[in-house]
């Protein structure tokens, strides 16, 4: 195997310049969010979190805004960039259009508290109400058998990091903001469809609310949100037909 | 473990009764009969001569057959059922305030129900010789 | 600043931490006491997320294994430092711990039988060294992301209050009948930048590691080791704190993880000329060697000149002879981190690596039932310590790789048994006069000063002289320069100032806390570190580079003094396993 | 919910920008059809008055306005059968995309078929 060859060159990553228009908002002393402009300078592997940083850390260290793993992997800091809902962490710069300022806001449909944070509590209600955990009457000794089939049937939606890209990117939540949601979808159908749980129709008949599923309108904004690649509108048509159907 | 919890955190609060999972049902049956009586009916309707050659003549000669009485009643039922049940999803989403969503979907529905009787008892009892003095309208039936 | 608002709160187990460690407490505590858990994230974005590979555990459900051989390994791989009598009881109820995760409804990955799925992982054998075994239960390669979610979904099954996005910045004692004890800690609400009094009849801390002392690390920028500090601040000992964990496989030049699961399931190490040259290191189990052994055959690889890329600084991982079906259903996160962030291709080409900081070894010492020792062997009644903030030490000098998700398991669960054990049959100390003075002071001296120097400035230059004095290889030399310079950058660190002067989501007056904990916890590691003058596990001292066992086959016990650093020495407890030359 | 101003357009794709023209349609067709079944009802009240009504239908600006209910119609037809399609066909949700873009080229065909017809009929009766 020749190495060299086939090996990526990092380290000499070329720079560029960007404009970043974030949109800035703190109650405390604004009466309505504004954009504000910051001229960086990022380099090949930066990400838009690193660009954040970077403002946060060299110009305002008023801007605030979630962020841990700082990978994709907590969940912490999906924002709209450029008009879609992203994890800053893994939307690389160099992959959006640099002729134009990069554009980087809240996500949309939850109440901005400050800057680039929302409140998320009506989302994490959403979700609580779906009964996500394991309802399983047996005692088993060891563990619960179950076959690699029945495990791959819910594999995807176990994937979900509660992000909110999803459900803030669905232009149904947008209205009113009463819609469960497709995060609170998917992890329905996470137990759903988990062969072990014996609640299904617990979560199908809260889900066949006026607010459930059928207030999906299948835009799939949610489907291409999802960092985590989890095919969410799939999840909930799979969620309805179980409705229909009346069981799992 | 010795964990047992039954009802651990107390659900959403259900407002009443819901219909929405037949509404949603509704809109894919209707929408699948409608493509064909939709279809059926632009095609009789505008292919041949176009809009021109529809006047109460036309219109006549068609009722006179029940098919098409029946495909127009039932083109009518299902469309408006539709379609107001689909200004309802809209009228959900947008209308913020519980009793601007009210009144919109009452609305809706008296508009509805009115004028699915109306088109009802238009097809049904519909006379093609109404005006006998008018003879230039006539369809041939009636003279 | 005016004075915050405060609130009072009183619970009989409040738990500081909703990582695995803290959110496993939780559910051994919230049935029986009165439990409030405090986070200063919402709890599935804690760092237990992060974890990859798996969670040890001989099950034998794919092939012969047993504790003892876990037992063995453990003590081993952690070169003989570790504790044994707290090691038997991890490898012990490790079976327990995962069948307990299996029935709150953890998705393992299942044999064909329909039993929970074990892989490979560095340092786990059988039969006392003999050959590779398979020990590893997972759930994809998110496996800690699976603990994570089926712990917080259990949480909101049992009804868990959680204050979130809660700050604790400061622990309460109070002396009652002689006896230091625990009553309450400080937390700054993030919201809205009130002080919340939470008096608790025990207390549990499990905030996790503090990776970001460093500049590589797989470690979240959350993770700066505020409960050490907090702890170490009160005057209690910390354990071990030299030996902190490299692993190998960190994404060249970001620090990201790749988990060693890629070399479970067959990946090879290989330097610039495509040499596999693990196995000129170990060559009984090559790449799955403990990850001391590998970051320092890799760190030597680049520093002979053997390295890849053009500045020959990284050395490669190569799964390209893996079937991309295996890739994609064993490995499908991590071979995403290297397209997104290196833009590299697993299939067909060999992914850039290099050594991160991953994993504190040390922490705050705890006995076998999590309770916090105020010396070698005294415990703080009512305080309790788990998952990576604390030292039992089942880890010794080094972790092996997916026993740390155990850990939090196995201890996360006693604190919680033990914290509830202990507060059904203790009273609440009382809180002492001026609570919240010191919490107090301390944000109202960072937001009212003026000085020029920035956070961001200061923590980087921390973390570059971390990275180069402190990380793989050490010599008295190079501690010592980290040491001075610790020294002026805490000096600098008074004079800093911050921009934000709000009470909302003021994350530029918190990182700034942040700052001063890291700088306090790198000084302890770097002076424990100095102080330590042999190698052993994951401390490799190139000016004594051998085991010492005449003179530290002891823990270091590191005290706060007013200003300076007294250090003790800790017995290792031995039980089966007499210390012998650690090969593979 | 929501009260601050919303910032820039979300920037959906092709599955956002069909539900939202079919909403615009769907909407479009029921007032057409609410007046539709009015003027028809005529028949059952003054022949005369429906056939000056139809004679309306028959001028050029309503001429267009025909063509675009006929496009509306096309569209929201075949693009309910889309949504069926994603709601019962277990690969419909990864065709969505590609059912976008069929959806719009049988619109396009039947109503480039139908207009030239249509436009050729309306400008008759108008010499
Ligand atoms: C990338 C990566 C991969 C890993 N892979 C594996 C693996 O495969 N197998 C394995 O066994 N181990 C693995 N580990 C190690 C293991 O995941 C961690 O050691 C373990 O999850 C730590 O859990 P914890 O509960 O102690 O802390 P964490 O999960 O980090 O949680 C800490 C908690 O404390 C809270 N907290 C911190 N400070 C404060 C404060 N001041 N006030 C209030 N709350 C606070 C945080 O909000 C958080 O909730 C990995 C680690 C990393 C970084
Ligand atoms: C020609 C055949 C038709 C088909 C196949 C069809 C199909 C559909 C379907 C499947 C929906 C549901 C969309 C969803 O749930 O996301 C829908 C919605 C709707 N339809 Fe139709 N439809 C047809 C005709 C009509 C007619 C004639 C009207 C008007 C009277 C109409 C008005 C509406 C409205 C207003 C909506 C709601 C749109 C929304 O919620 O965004 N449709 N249609
Ligand atoms: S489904 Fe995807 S987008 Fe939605 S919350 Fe989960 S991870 Fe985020
Ligand atoms: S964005 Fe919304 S409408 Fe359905 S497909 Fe996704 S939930
Ligand atoms: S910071 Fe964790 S997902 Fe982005």
């Amino acid at each position: 195997m020749s190495a060299e060859a086939t090996t990526p060159v990092i380290g000499e990553v070329p720079s560029f310049a960007v404009t970043l228009m974030v949109r800035r908002y703190n109650p405390e002393v604004d009466s309505e969010p504004k954009w504000q402009d910051y001229d960086l300078t990022m380099y090949g592997t930066d990400r838009v979190l690193d660009a954040l940083h970077k403002i946060k850390w060299e110009v305002d260290g008023s801007l605030s805004f979630r962020r841990s793993c700082a990978h994709g992997v907590c969940g912490s800091d999906a924002m709209r960039i450029n008009g879609r809902n992203r994890l800053a962490c893994k939307t690389l710069i160099k992959d959006l259009d640099l002729s134009q300022p990069i554009y980087v806001e809240p996500i949309k449909g939850l109440e901005v508290e400050k800057d680039l944070i929302v409140d998320m509590n009506p989302f994490y209600q959403a979700y609580r109400d779906i009964k996500p955990f394991l309802i399983a009457s047996d005692k088993p000794e060891k563990e619960r058998i179950q076959s690699a089939a029945d495990r791959e049937r819910f594999d995807d939606t176990t994937k979900c990091i509660l992000c909110a890209a999803c459900t803030t990117s669905c232009p149904v939540f947008w209205t009113d903001g009463q819609y469960f949601g497709p995060a609170a979808i998917v992890n329905a159908h996470r137990f759903i469809f988990d062969s072990r749980d014996e609640a299904a129709e617990v979560r199908l008949d809260i889900l066949n609310d006026k607010e459930g599923v059928w207030r999906c309108r299948t835009t799939f904004n949610c489907t291409e949100a999802c960092p985590r690649g989890i095919q969410v509108t799939r999840a909930i048509a799979e969620v309805k037909q179980a409705v229909l159907r009346g069981r799992a | 473990m010795e964990i047992v919890i039954e009802t651990p955190n107390s659900p959403r609060k259900r407002k009443g009764a819901n219909w929405e999972k037949y509404g949603w049902m509704y809109m894919r049956i209707s929408g699948a009969v409608l493509i064909v009586l939709i279809f059926g009916h632009l095609i009789v309707n505008l292919w041949d001569k176009g809009v021109g050659a529809i006047d109460f003549a036309f219109v006549a000669g068609k009722w006179t057959n029940p098919f098409w009485q029946v495909w127009d009643v039932l083109m009518l039922w299902l469309a408006m059922i539709h379609g107001t049940n689909g200004m309802r999803t809209i009228t959900n989403d947008y209308a913020e305030k519980e009793w601007v969503r009210k009144t919109l979907n009452v609305s809706l529905w008296v508009v509805c129900a009115a004028l699915i009787i109306l088109g009802t008892l238009v097809a049904t009892t519909f006379d093609p010789c109404i005006d006998p003095n008018a003879v230039n309208y006539l369809p041939t039936v009636c003279k | 600043m005016s004075t915050p608002k405060v609130h009072h709160h009183q619970y009989d187990v409040v738990i500081v931490g909703a990582g695995g460690a803290g959110m496993r407490a939780a559910i051994e505590a919230g049935p029986h006491a009165k439990t409030a858990v405090i986070s200063k994230l919402f709890p599935t974005r804690s760092h237990t997320g992060a974890a990859q590979g798996g969670m040890a555990a001989a099950l034998a459900n794919v092939e012969e294994d047993n504790w003892e051989w876990h037992t063995f390994d453990t003590v081993k791989g952690g070169d003989y430092l570790v504790d044994q009598d707290a090691a038997e009881i991890l490898a012990k109820e490790s079976v327990e711990a995962v069948i307990d995760l299996e029935n709150m409804g953890l998705p393992f990955n299942r044999t064909p039988d329909g039993k929970i799925d074990q892989r490979r992982f560095g340092g786990h054998t059988r039969d006392h060294g003999k050959a590779p075994v398979r020990r590893s239960c997972y759930a994809a390669d998110r496996t800690g992301h699976m603990i994570l979610q089926t712990l917080y979904q259990n949480c909101v099954k049992l009804g868990i209050e959680f204050y979130n996005e809660f700050y604790v910045l400061d622990l309460l004692m109070n002396t009652v009948d002689g006896v230091e004890r625990p009553s309450a800690v400080v937390a700054y609400d993030l919201a809205t930048g009130e002080l919340h009094v939470f008096q608790g009849k025990s207390i549990v801390f499990a905030t996790g590691g503090f990776g970001k002392i460093f500049k590589t690390t797989s470690n979240a920028h959350t993770l700066t080791g505020d409960g050490v500090g907090i702890i170490w601040r009160k005057g209690l000992p910390l354990e071990d704190m030299e030996f902190y964990q490299f692993h190998p496989t960190g994404l060249a030049g970001l620090g990201i993880l790749l988990s060693e699961a890629a070399r479970g399931e067959g990946g090879i190490l290989r330097n610039a000329s495509g040499e596999r040259f693990m196995e000129r290191y170990a060559p009984t189990i090559k790449d799955l060697a403990p990850r001391d052994m590998v970051a320092r055959a890799m760190a030597n690889e680049v520093r002979e000149g053997r390295g890849a890329g053009p500045h020959k600084d990284y050395v490669l991982l190569d799964l390209t002879h893996l079937p991309p079906e295996v890739i994609d259903a064993k490995l499908p996160d991590i071979t995403e981190f290297a397209r997104t962030y290196l833009g590299v291709e697993p299939y067909t080409e060999p992914v850039p690596v290099f050594p991160t900081a991953h994993y504190a070894m040390g922490g705050i010492p705890t006995n076998v039932k999590a309770e916090v020792l105020r010396d070698n062997d005294t415990v703080v009644p009512g305080l309790y310590a788990a998952g990576e903030c604390a030292c039992v030490s089942v880890h010794g000098a080094n972790r092996l790789g997916t026993n740390s998700l155990l850990d939090i398991n196995v201890f996360g669960k006693r604190a919680g048994i033990f914290s509830v054990e202990y507060a059904k049959t203790a009273d609440f100390v009382p809180v002492p006069e001026g609570a919240v003075d010191e919490v107090v002071a301390l944000l109202t001296a960072v937001r009212n000063s003026k000085g020029t120097e920035k956070v961001a400035v200061l923590r980087k230059e921390l973390q570059d002289t971390m990275d180069k004095n402190a990380q793989v290889y050490r010599t008295e030399e190079s501690l010592d320069e980290a040491l001075a310079k610790i020294v002026e950058l805490r000096e600098r660190y008074q004079h800093i100032s911050i921009q934000d002067l709000g009470q909302r989501f003021n994350t530029d007056l918190l990182e700034a806390v942040e700052l001063g904990f890291l700088l306090d916890l790198a000084e302890v590691l770097a002076y424990t570190a100095k102080e330590r003058r042999e190698s052993r596990g994951g401390h490799f001292r190139e000016d004594y580079e051998t085991r010492d066992d005449e003179k530290f086959m002891v823990h270091s016990m590191a005290y706060k003094t007013g200003d300076t650093i007294k250090l003790g020495w800790k017995p290792v407890t031995i039980t089966n396993y007499p210390p012998m030359e650690r090969k593979y | 919910m929501a009260k601050l101003p919303a910032g820039t357009l979300y920037r959906g794709k092709v599955g956002m920008w069909s539900w939202v023209l079919h909403r615009i349609t769907g909407v479009a067709i029921f007032f057409f059809l609410l007046v539709h079944i009015l003027d028809t009802s005529l028949v059952r009240v003054d022949p005369e008055a429906y056939n000056s009504v139809m004679a309306t239908y028959k001028t050029v600006i309503i001429g267009f306005g025909e063509l675009g209910l006929v496009a509306a119609i096309l569209f929201h037809a075949f693009n309910g059968v889309r949504i069926i399609l994603i709601d019962f066909w277990r690969k419909g949700f990864k065709y969505q995309n590609l059912m976008f873009w069929i959806v719009v080229a049988i619109a396009f065909i039947l109503f480039a078929g139908f207009a030239p017809r249509h436009l050729m009929h309306v400008f008759s009766y108008n010499h």
